[in-house]
């Protein structure tokens, strides 16, 4: 018996048991959602190690022991598919999420309606969990409706401010109406080809890639930008994440913009469309939108005042990034310099989910301890609060991409392969790196400055909000000592698996 | 010169739809007889066997609930996360008396 | 002016919520045989409690409506289609194994104990969609807080 | 020759989309919301539709006196799809009012252009 289901199963008997349980008091119920959330990160490390190990996909059907229908030679049914990429994110979500929630154990103390408040939680990660393992069309909009929907009501949770009002209302319409693209964009896709299976999409779209499934995809990308928080659209994302409560905007920026966006893109261009349309232009499109936002998330970044608003314009940047990476890996799918930029591209989503999820958690022991996130009135922190100040240089630096630190090495390979494509992309990459550096010294010389007023009176948080801190710092300095391994063992096969396109639909239909 | 944009980009995306919905260039309506099995073959499957697999005999059932029964669960759980998302924001403010 | 809606209102409701009860309880339960299922029927429920909130008035809604009570059932019933769907876990997630097998509920198809797990999750949906759409409605109607 | 379903389902997105970009009103922007999903909802229907010389098509449901198994009944697939997406947009609304009068609490005002106290 496979060990996949319960990695849907697990979370999503946490929640619709939480209502139950916390009749049984707070205790009972903090306990709870860690449980639930340890053995969710216990079971996609399995999922991981199966997948990592044997280099084989993994195809479960649900509901049959096989997906094609009887007698006939189409899938039927749900399946999912995971490969290493999917593995991968998986693993980093339940990671992630397990230390969101230890974190929020002491940071959400004082808010009320804190059952609700684990149960989305818990429905935020199965959702990302979700989305990374189908391999359904139709299935991975339900499961984005369940992240997005989710997300919106986390975003708000603190409905006694108007910050975090606001920034939901946005957030909901514009989540709303990339959600509605996408649905659009299945719908075309379904009255097209008649099947709503990834792989068999593929096969159907390879013998016959009509006008309307370039329209479809260009609803998908359009859709899946807005998620992500590319730049013309972006304005949502610098209003969202700075309001949400700093646990929840660890989650967001650190996964869900990648998740719902990058990953999908990434997905629907590699498995369904790779080879049965011009893929160059596709890339070129996304290498555009990778570059402005490159440049315009990091310069914003700069002149920003507010410390959680700064981070979320750097999330903004990096996101940046990584589409240039897989923009660069879709121009030059096939050869080696795609291979490369795929694999940085990959190696940043899981380094850059690491590090911003420290800063958020920095940026919330901040909030929590000092009561103020201004970045003018922070100044001498470093003297009150010193191991949170520590886990700021340590994430400032890995993420500006310092040498001994984990940054690094995926910047490297992005720059390396951008150079070897198009010089102009790796200046207009290091352009950005400046603007970044600019923002974190600046935050950096706050936090060592003089001691102002308010932070006379300043202390360490408690336990639960160092330890996720200590856990992120060693796991970031630990990858960052061993870079070109991880990058060969683990990013290349990833880079090679997804791209690897044939493999992904043979799994499925058998050896056709 | 923002509303002339968005109505142009309204107008472009409504002319793309309407291209697409061409018979000469993408989706057809009304498949019968031989396009039916060409292009429905999931429904037609759906159709002969939904009684022998599942055992129902509303085929939108059999679908809802075996055939994407995973999907209904992702449905439902949506439902208890919007709830359970409305009850959380139209709970009390903290600073609120009583 | 009164929360309720007069004599007449309340006791046509009374006569008509019944009938809304029994007339979802009949859609949720014949699902897998006649257009409909568990979210339709449940919509139908619920909406016997709008009908209930209007004539009555919220004071006395509020009286029959305890929250823990009606977020239990929602869970309740979310846990049973997952346990339901569990019930073949050897062979896979959401197999129906008691069509297959044929245990119980495998009558001749067209007939009420027939299709498996089909009825039985359809009343665990039902129900959750009840208890989830009362709880909401409800939440939207107690919350008045700013000056009229 | 264009099918006039496909017109009106395209039609009501369209509409949609210009009440989402031009109105003020946040319970109109989330009619707007609700108008995108139906338009596509309508499209997901007639995807299903099913054209059989001299029968009328049916629903997918086995009453017991058909004559020939399954001559002419309509797609099921998009039946199903829409109802997952009914439910989610119900969802949808559900929230969003939520979010509506909690505004509404703390600004006294349901136009959105009074909603940009945030500075991007």
């Amino acid at each position: 018996m496979s060990t996949l289901p319960f990695l849907i199963i697990i979370p999503l008997l946490g929640a619709f048991s939480m209502p139950i349980i916390s009749l049984l008091g707070e205790k009972a119920r903090s306990a709870w959602a860690v449980l639930v959330s340890a053995l969710t990160l216990g079971v996609a490390s399995k999922v991981f190690y199966d997948v990592w190990s044997t280099k084989q996909l993994i195809v479960y059907t649900l509901g049959d022991t096989t997906p094609l229908g009887k007698g006939v030679n189409f899938p039927i049914r749900i399946l999912w598919e995971v490969d290493l990429f999917g593995a991968l994110l998986a693993l980093v979500v339940a990671f992630v999420g397990f230390m969101a929630i230890i974190y929020s154990l002491e940071y959400m103390k004082h808010d009320t309606g804190l059952e609700k408040y684990y149960t989305l939680i818990l429905v935020l990660e199965l959702g990302m969990l979700g989305i990374v393992i189908t391999g359904d069309m139709f299935n991975f909009y339900v499961f984005l409706e369940i992240m997005s929907i989710a997300s919106y009501a986390l975003v708000a949770f603190r409905n006694d401010t108007w910050e975090d009002i606001e920034a939901g209302i946005k957030y909901m319409f514009v989540g709303s109406l990339a959600s509605s693209f996408i649905l659009l964009g299945i719908a075309l896709l379904y009255g097209q080809y008649g099947t709503l299976t990834m792989s068999y999409l593929a096969v159907k779209i390879a013998q016959n890639p009509t006008l309307v499934s370039k329209v479809a995809l260009g609803f998908f990308i359009g859709g899946l930008l807005f998620k992500s928080g590319a730049v013309p659209v972006h304005m949502w994302l610098s209003d969202a994440h700075p309001a949400a409560p700093s646990s929840i905007s660890a989650m967001l920026s650190g996964l869900v913009i990648k998740v719902g966006g990058v990953y999908a893109l990434t997905r629907i261009a590699f498995s369904i469309y790779a080879t049965s349309i011009s893929i160059k232009t596709v890339g070129w499109i996304i290498i555009f939108f990778g570059c402005v936002t490159l440049i315009v998330g990091n310069a914003m970044a700069v002149i920003q005042t507010d410390m959680k608003r700064l981070f979320a314009f750097s999330s903004v940047g990096q996101i940046g990034y990584i589409l240039l990476g897989i923009g660069i890996g879709l121009t030059a799918y096939g050869t080696k310099i795609g291979d490369i930029a795929l694999a940085g591209a990959i190696y940043h989503i899981v380094n850059h989910a690491l590090m911003k999820t420290l800063l958020f958690l920095v940026a919330g022991a901040v909030l929590h301890q000092v009561g103020t996130k201004n970045l003018n009135e922070l100044s001498g922190l470093a003297k009150k609060m010193p191991l949170t100040s520590f886990a700021f240089l340590i994430g400032a630096a890995a993420i500006v991409g310092l040498p001994p630190l984990n940054g690094f090495a995926s910047k490297w390979l992005i720059y390396e392969s951008s150079t070897l494509y198009n010089p102009f992309l790796a200046a207009i990459a290091v352009l950005g790196t400046a603007f970044c550096t600019a923002a974190y010294v600046r935050v950096l010389f706050t936090f060592f400055g003089r001691p102002s007023e308010v932070v006379e009176n300043a202390k360490e948080p408690g336990k639960a909000m160092i330890i996720p801190m200590l856990i992120l710092i060693l796991a970031i300095i630990i990858m960052g000592l061993f870079p070109w391994q991880i990058s060969d063992k683990i990013m290349l096969p990833t880079a090679n698996m997804l791209k690897d396109q044939l493999h992904y639909v043979v799994a499925v239909i058998g050896g056709a | 010169m923002k509303k002339a944009l968005g109505a142009l980009s309204l107008l472009f995306i409504l002319g793309i739809l309407l291209i697409v919905a061409h018979p000469d260039y993408g989706l057809k309506f009304g498949f019968g007889g031989k396009d039916w099995q060409t292009y429905r073959y999931t429904d037609e499957y759906y159709i002969e066997h939904g009684i022998e697999e599942v055992g129902g005999t509303n085929i939108v059932t059999d679908i809802v609930f075996d055939y994407r029964g995973y999907d209904t669960i992702g449905e439902a759980t949506v439902l208890f996360t919007a709830i359970a998302g409305a009850v959380a924001l139209l709970r009390r403010w903290r600073d609120d008396d009583e | 002016m009164s929360e309720d809606m007069g004599l007449i209102v309340k006791t046509m409701a009374r006569a008509t919520i019944p009938l809304i009860g029994i007339f979802g309880t009949y859609v949720i339960s014949h699902g897998h045989l006649t257009p409909g299922g568990g979210f339709q029927g449940g919509a139908t429920i619920a909406g016997a409690g709008v009908l209930f909130l209007i004539a009555f008035g919220l004071s006395e809604a509020k009286k029959r409506y305890g929250h823990h009570v009606y977020s239990a059932l929602e869970s309740l019933g979310g846990l049973v289609f997952l346990g339901v769907a569990m019930l073949g876990m050897s062979v896979a997630f959401f197999y129906n194994t008691l069509w297959r097998k044929g245990i119980v509920f495998a009558g001749k198809p067209g007939t009420l104990l027939s299709a498996g797990y089909l009825p039985i999750m359809n009343l665990a949906v039902g129900l959750k969609v009840f208890a989830g759409l009362v709880s909401a409605m409800m939440a939207i109607a107690a919350y008045r807080r700013w000056k009229e | 020759m264009i099918p006039f379903q496909f017109i009106t389902a395209f039609l009501l997105v369209f509409m949609g989309l210009y009440a989402f970009l031009y109105k003020r009103n946040l319970i109109k922007l989330i009619l707007a919301l609700d108008i995108i999903d139906s338009g596509i909802h309508l499209l997901l229907i007639s995807f299903g539709y099913r054209l059989e010389d001299g029968t009328l098509p049916t629903a997918p449901i086995y009453t017991g006196y058909e004559t020939l198994k399954g001559t002419s009944m309509v797609g099921p697939i998009p039946q199903a799809l829409v109802l997952t997406s009914i439910v989610i947009g119900v969802c949808i609304l559900a929230l969003a009012m939520a979010l509506t009068i909690n505004a509404y609490r703390h600004y006294g005002s349901l136009d959105i252009n009074k909603l940009r106290r945030l500075r991007g």
